[in-house]
């Protein structure tokens, strides 16, 4: 998708009169495919229905906080009136809203709940997230006593794979018996591959009875290393509900792979944004109340992500347009889809 | 080594020709005449010569600025160009330490790295384990410093090749960022910390800026002629006092537009005001002492400087603590904008952007020719860029591809221009 | 004449990988005599001059200065002791100006920081004693002729007060004027009591400066010989380590080569073996 | 340029000496006496003098396998060494093709991002597009050659320093992956494509390592024994048969220890077939052509090979070429490790890994020095560190620090033992 | 001796940066003749030859090659043209072994691919002839001595079968009898029909091989002269420009400046200009 090019003037934003305003969206990074392919044209697109003359400055922080910061600043100097923040780094951002209070620019936490004094916070938590993965998991393993448990967790770097993965602990720490645990540089899936092998050379290809792994992107490889080594189904956990992902899940590879429905959480974002943009109440979007390190109280929306397997597949990825059968069952994976029961 | 020394010839012994006499100018130097026209053809010539310095890039910067401004009508506001200002503090202060590893002809791939280790170790000093603030930042600093200089031994010293210290130091020392921060993945910045105001620090009352555009500009010209002067005593060619006050001009201008747009936002901020301060002492150590001479020497033909008696491995090896410290500087500049320390902070693209800067202002990778302001120009050019696509709402990939694309239009045109040069070189 | 030897070296050797190219070499040096070093290519003459310079230090024997025993394992040694060297591969640095190259190593400074202007008068009016014409002291080296280079080295020699000059072939590159200036140069610097260590190829140049000639072959000593009482052709035989070599050859041929020099190379020809297939 | 040619000289002219004399040999090379004992006096020798060529990365990688196997108890497994030589395959030939840039003097630090791009290319166009696999194999192998392309006019013809050319590369071609990979973040590898062979498909019949290990040995005996008959028949210092034998032994036991550890696991890996082919290519073009040696000659004076008549820019042009299309053959060896193309491939610490690969294994970053093999040598050290590592399931950042170093200690092994030979090293 | 000339340039004019180093220069090489090139330092001989070798493209004048005009672009098309040249900078490769520098450019292949073997046996036997002693053909020519170098780059130039041999400066860095050795091969391949241009500071080796002698002085013709019929002190006032030089001076001053050094250095000395302070 192109942003701006010919159809953005930003500079036109002056005369923010009771129609028309102009909303800035900041995303956090362009590899993981929901940023670009679902939030993004979701909330573009509800913007737009509720207010057609309103336009979205949009910007993706390719996972770099200065970046974010400099984008941030960037809105502001484009005097946008409302900034919907999914932020890189979610601790670093108090100043960041403090400078757009003092523009009289509100800020709404989207994903990631940003600090500061944001008006709103609509998301799926990332601790949950985490949980839902590590009890999914346990679920998964059935019947198994005393279960070992191979972690593969995201970038060392990352705030956010802390959280999926002290999630992720709080639930397995007590059920599971950890074996191995690493984290991955980048969230590459080639060196997840490497960490697995690794875990199957070091644990033997009996050693362990199920695989956390934190997304989607990184189960590939961990599949990978797997199957090379000849084991097949032991459950295999990630996160985002990636095509890959479920055409893996739909051929029995992966177990399972937890399903944020970013349609809802856009749509509302959107909502809120246009609200405060005419200065109207947005307390009915937002029932729940959370509090950040740094402000309490904040009103906010918090959503309840679900854990896809083969068997719901139907019911929550395909039910609502995320993906169609026709994009999950390829040639490659017709046969499986028949199986599974989709058509 | 002072006025005192003598040469061996030149004091007393004679000159073999006819006493007094002086060997004529060489016929065939195209010697430039005075006056406007001897500027207007030597200008001429060294267009055609290649030999046009940095003025490509400045005309890539009005080119940028012209084209952003028509595509996002906000690039040229003060606001955005105030920020402009703050932000190339940082990746600027990083670039001065890489020219002068570049003027070595070495290149040092652990900056950013070391940029995030200092920020850890700022933040985890004055915020976890709350020690004074300015000691914590002059200790990050410091560490930044050692940092370099263990490279410096095992480059100068050891004689491991400085680009592979330097991965080492890259993977290593981030591995060490990712340690020293522990449990946190950010740490905030304290409410009062220096740190803050390295990048949320204005100057907001206008007559700051004026001063100091004043100060630039008085103390350009008083050098210069007093330099030319001197010339002039000793017989050697010396700049017109009228070339001097239109270089003046030209200085002032820049200065004093400088200046008020500052202060048509928020004041002159003081993350400009450190970063002129480094580039300046910088400048001034490369081109006015012996230390700068001898980096120059050592970059130009390292076994020469050694034979010369310079002591190569010293300069080495304070190049690398020196441009560790700069490093660890610019890196709580970033952990400043940023708004903390964190454990992916100086990672992604902050190394290539850097260097990118230092080539794209006009120093060699090669060794011994470069100047220090490239490191202010080239990191103009990418963060305009940067600024300017920010403004435009580009996508990240399209960001990345007309990053890359502006780079290298930046440097083809500055290759093309010392096409001729570079032919006309020897061996 | 036979003032006590300024620098005195003895049992010199030095091995580079699987050369062995100095063995046991002495050689002494006084002050107010041109010492020549002559022999082949190869000889050892570069690298005999490098260790004294410090370049490569020795591998065993001993350098005496003034008498006393010195280590000098660096070039800085060298120089601290009063020993100036041109090299026959120069070692300037490309990328400076000539005056750059001139001082380095002892720039001049005002109040700590450097001083161009003194430094460039200074260095116009040393090439200008050393008649070379370089377009502009301001140039970098890299742009000059060889000969221009040759001098600028020569020159650098000259700044500070040296005792010991080492001049490592310094006319190879040099015009007939210019050769001149240097024998001249040389010249005035014995007669400023200063000792001068001269390798060249030139017998012409040897026999005219040198007040005596040492030989090497082969990295060993070949002989020293006072230049007055000695032929340029008993030199030349203790250089080729033999009478009969291809300069007699061909000084005997001279006369007929002129004339016919076709049937001089066909001549040679004659006896040449076939070339294997 | 035929066996015809005719030297001006040589040919029919006389030596000038007495008629067939031969000059006697330099006295003072200190020639290496026959026999055994000539072989203990010359590895004592070339210890003392440095020249130790590759036998300190060697002795490392005997190290690190001892260390790690006594750490892990697991890491001198066949499943783990084969496992190793599956993931050297992608690295490594990449790290050829870096190799050869190298050589050049030159680097290419765009080889992640055109290995990212090329996987992404090869997956949009069989899964997406369905296009035949291996067509779409060549497709992204040219893509990457294109790429290599365009960086080598730019370099070559244009002029701009290769470092700037590539580092824009690196920005603009992951840019460029992530537009082609469109929506989709990863995209799977179908299930028979020969992407997923090449790092999962093994010859699991034993006879297929033995049967190479046999063409090796032999191959190397055989054309290293003519290579010698023809020297001694042309009155040249040649090997003697013996010798032949010995390295003829030593290479039968590395191969054939190999196939029996490779067949104790999954047997031979295609990978580990297709890279030894990449280096086995490699090296005959670079030891054994006119281009081989004109790629030295440009990495060794670029100016004097400009004058010996060589096409300098071709050469250059050329060899970025290459070194694209190995990048985009090792990143789909990367994309079948890692399940399939994604956005992220190629980025990270790949690129720091491969150049770290080529400069441990020996080449020298300076152009002119090295050695195909250094890919292979290079790319297993960096490997057996991580696999010993993640075996010793070290966290992340321990990771980062204990590679770092051991780049380090490897490299600073190497400058120590190369050290006689530096400083004998004229200017 | 009259021959049609094999390469003729003229108007010939090169400039770098703000220096005009060749101002519409002529110049004729005729078969079977050794052309001499002679100069001061910076006279422009360099640059002449590589003009002629392709080195730096030529900014006006023509060159014509037996009769027909040519363009010099690159060394690829004067080596295509048939001429060979020994560059006064060397221009080796210095991590190649002395049989790869010999043959680059010009490798011998056996079935396509690099023949070794024949190459090290031909250049050893190349190099036997010019009786330089090099320790192995198989080390990098960066560790070999200034005139084993110089050796190597000489050979080179007499790989493949060139019409035109350009030598600048080839004696500049080699021993007597190594010198001897060149003006030999000078000798017989002019013998052989080659046509030679051969740069030189050295008026003993011109006089002796030569058959003209073109003086270049600051970037033009100074003058062509027949060896035969011209005499040392006429081709040296012609470089310098002037019958009152250094070295006529020092040749006027040469017997008593032997017998007192000290005293002429002084001599000279008392005119000097007070140096400023
Ligand atoms: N750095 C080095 N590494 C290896 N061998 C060297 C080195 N320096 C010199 N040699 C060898 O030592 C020997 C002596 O070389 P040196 O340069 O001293 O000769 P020279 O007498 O100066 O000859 P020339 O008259 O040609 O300059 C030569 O055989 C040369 O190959
Ligand atoms: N590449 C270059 N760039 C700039 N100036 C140059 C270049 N090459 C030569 N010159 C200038 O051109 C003039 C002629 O140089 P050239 O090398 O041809 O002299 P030369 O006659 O060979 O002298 P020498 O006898 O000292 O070798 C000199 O003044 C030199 O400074
Ligand atoms: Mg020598
Ligand atoms: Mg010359």
């Amino acid at each position: 998708g192109e942003a701006g090019g010919g159809d953005d003037n930003g500079n036109e934003g002056e005369g923010n009169g009771e129609s028309g305003g102009s909303i800035g969206l900041l995303l956090p990074d362009d590899v993981t495919t929901r940023y670009e392919t679902f939030d993004r044209p979701y909330i573009e697109a509800k913007i737009q229905e509720l207010c057609a003359d309103c336009e979205v400055q949009y910007s993706n922080a390719g996972n770099d906080t200065n970046a974010q910061k400099q984008q941030f600043d960037a809105l502001l100097t484009q005097g946008v009136d409302v900034i919907i923040l999914d932020a890189v780094d979610s601790a670093a951002t108090a100043d960041w809203v403090a400078d757009a209070e003092a523009e009289g620019v509100p800020v709404i936490a989207y994903d990631r709940l940003a600090e500061g004094n944001v008006e709103a916070y609509i998301s799926y938590d990332n601790e949950r997230v985490g949980e839902l993965q590590g009890q999914t998991l346990v679920d998964s393993l059935g019947g198994v006593t005393d279960p070992r448990v191979v972690m593969i967790n995201g970038a060392p770097t990352d705030p956010n794979a802390g959280m999926f993965k002290s999630g992720a602990h709080s639930v397995l720490d007590g059920a599971a018996d950890i074996v191995f645990e690493q984290d991955v540089e980048e969230w590459d899936g080639g060196i997840a591959n490497e960490e697995m092998t690794a875990a199957i050379d070091s644990l033997g290809a009996d050693g362990f009875d199920g695989v956390y792994v934190a997304n989607d992107g990184m189960a590939a490889g961990v599949i990978t290393a797997l199957n090379s080594a000849g084991i097949t189904g032991l459950p295999v956990g990630g996160q985002d509900a990636e095509l890959a992902g479920l055409q893996r899940i739909v051929s029995g590879e992966q177990t399972f792979t937890i399903y944020k429905a970013l349609r809802p959480q856009a749509e509302t974002t959107a909502e809120v944004a246009v609200a405060l943009l005419r200065g109207e109440d947005f307390a009915d979007l937002t029932p729940d109340s959370v509090d950040s390190p740094t402000n309490e109280g904040i009103p906010s929306t918090l959503l309840d992500p679900v854990a896809v397997t083969a068997d719901n597949i139907a019911d929550t990825v395909i039910a609502d347009e995320f993906y169609t059968v026709e994009q999950i069952c390829t040639a490659d994976y017709a046969q499986a889809c028949q199986e599974a029961g989709l058509s | 080594m002072s006025d005192t020394q003598k040469d061996v010839v030149s004091d007393a012994d004679a000159q073999p020709q006819a006493p007094g006499e002086q060997l004529a100018p060489d016929p065939r130097l195209l010697v430039r005449e005075r006056g406007l026209m001897g500027y207007v053809e030597d200008f001429r010539r060294r267009i055609r010569g290649g030999e046009l310095g940095s003025i490509p890039v400045v005309i890539g910067l009005i080119i940028i600025a012209i084209v952003f401004e028509a595509q996002t009508g906000t690039f040229m506001t003060p606001r955005n160009l105030s920020n402009i200002s703050v932000y190339i503090a940082g990746p600027g202060i990083m670039a001065v330490g890489i020219v002068l590893v570049l003027l070595l002809g070495e290149i040092d791939l652990s900056i950013g790295s070391v940029a995030g280790l200092s920020a850890a170790i700022w933040a985890v000093l004055s915020v976890t384990h709350g020690v004074d603030d300015v000691v914590s930042i002059l200790l990050a600093i410091a560490a930044g410093a050692a940092v370099g200089t263990v490279h410096g031994v095992f480059f100068a010293k050891v004689g491991v090749p400085a680009f592979v210290v330097t991965l080492a130091g890259f993977l290593g020392w981030s591995g060490v960022q990712i340690w020293v921060m522990g449990e946190e993945g950010t740490i905030n910045i304290p409410r009062d910390s220096w740190v803050r105001d390295f990048t949320d620090f204005y100057f907001s009352d206008i007559s700051a800026a004026y001063t100091l555009a004043a100060l630039i500009t008085a103390g350009y010209v008083l050098l210069s002629w007093r330099h030319e002067r001197r010339r002039a005593e000793a017989q050697l060619a010396a700049r017109p006092l009228t070339e001097i006050l239109i270089r003046g001009g030209l200085v002032a201008l820049i200065s004093f537009v400088t200046a008020y747009t500052l202060n048509q936002h928020r004041g002159l901020p003081l993350a400009l005001v450190l970063f002129l301060a480094v580039l300046l002492l910088a400048d001034f150590m490369v081109r006015r002492t012996t230390y700068g001479r001898q980096i120059f020497a050592v970059g130009g033909n390292a076994e020469a400087a050694r034979r010369a008696g310079i002591n190569v491995a010293r300069v080495r090896l304070t190049v690398f603590t020196i441009a560790g410290a700069l490093a660890a500087f610019g890196g709580l500049f970033l952990a400043g904008q940023g708004g903390g320390a964190s454990k992916s902070l100086g990672s992604g693209n902050l190394l290539m952007n850097v260097i990118a800067a230092a080539v794209i202002g006009g120093t060699s990778l090669f060794g011994g020719r470069g100047w220090i302001w490239s490191a202010l120009l080239g990191t103009l050019v990418i963060q305009s860029i940067t600024s300017g696509l920010n403004l435009m709402n580009m996508s990240a990939e399209i960001q990345y591809m007309i990053t890359g694309a502006v780079l290298l239009i930046a440097v083809v045109l500055d290759s093309v221009s010392r096409r001729t040069q570079r032919t006309a070189g020897r061996t | 004449m036979t003032a006590a030897p300024v620098l005195s070296l003895s049992g010199v050797s030095k091995r580079f990988g699987a050369v062995q190219a100095l063995t046991d070499v002495d050689l002494e040096i006084r002050p107010g005599e041109v010492t020549a070093l002559v022999g082949d290519n190869g000889a050892g003459k570069s690298t005999l001059v490098k260790t004294i310079a410090g370049v490569h230090p020795i591998d065993s024997g001993t350098i005496h200065w003034k008498g006393k025993p010195v280590r000098i394992a660096r070039p800085h040694d060298a120089q601290d002791l009063g020993i100036a060297t041109v090299y026959q591969d120069l070692a300037l640095c490309d990328n400076l100006d000539v005056v750059a190259n001139l001082y380095l190593g002892n720039e001049i400074r005002r109040r700590g920081v450097l001083d161009p202007v003194t430094m460039e008068r200074r260095a116009r009016d040393l090439l200008d004693t050393l008649s070379i014409r370089i377009p502009s002291v301001r140039i970098p080296v890299a742009s000059l002729s060889g000969g221009q280079r040759q001098v600028v080295a020569i020159a650098r020699a000259l700044i500070g007060s040296p005792e010991v000059v080492i001049l490592d072939e310094p006319t190879a590159a040099l015009g007939v004027e210019q050769t001149a200036q240097v024998l001249d140069l040389v010249e005035r610097l014995r007669g400023r009591g200063l000792a001068l260590i001269l390798i060249s190829h030139n017998m012409a140049d040897v026999q005219a400066v040198a007040d005596r000639v040492a030989v090497l072959r082969l990295g060993r000593n070949n002989g020293v010989f006072p230049v007055a009482t000695t032929s340029g052709e008993e030199i030349i035989a203790a250089i080729t380590g033999a009478a009969d070599n291809a300069v007699s050859r061909r000084r005997s041929r001279a006369v007929p080569a002129q004339a016919t020099p076709a049937a001089d190379a066909e001549d040679t020809t004659a006896d040449a073996p076939e070339e294997a297939p």
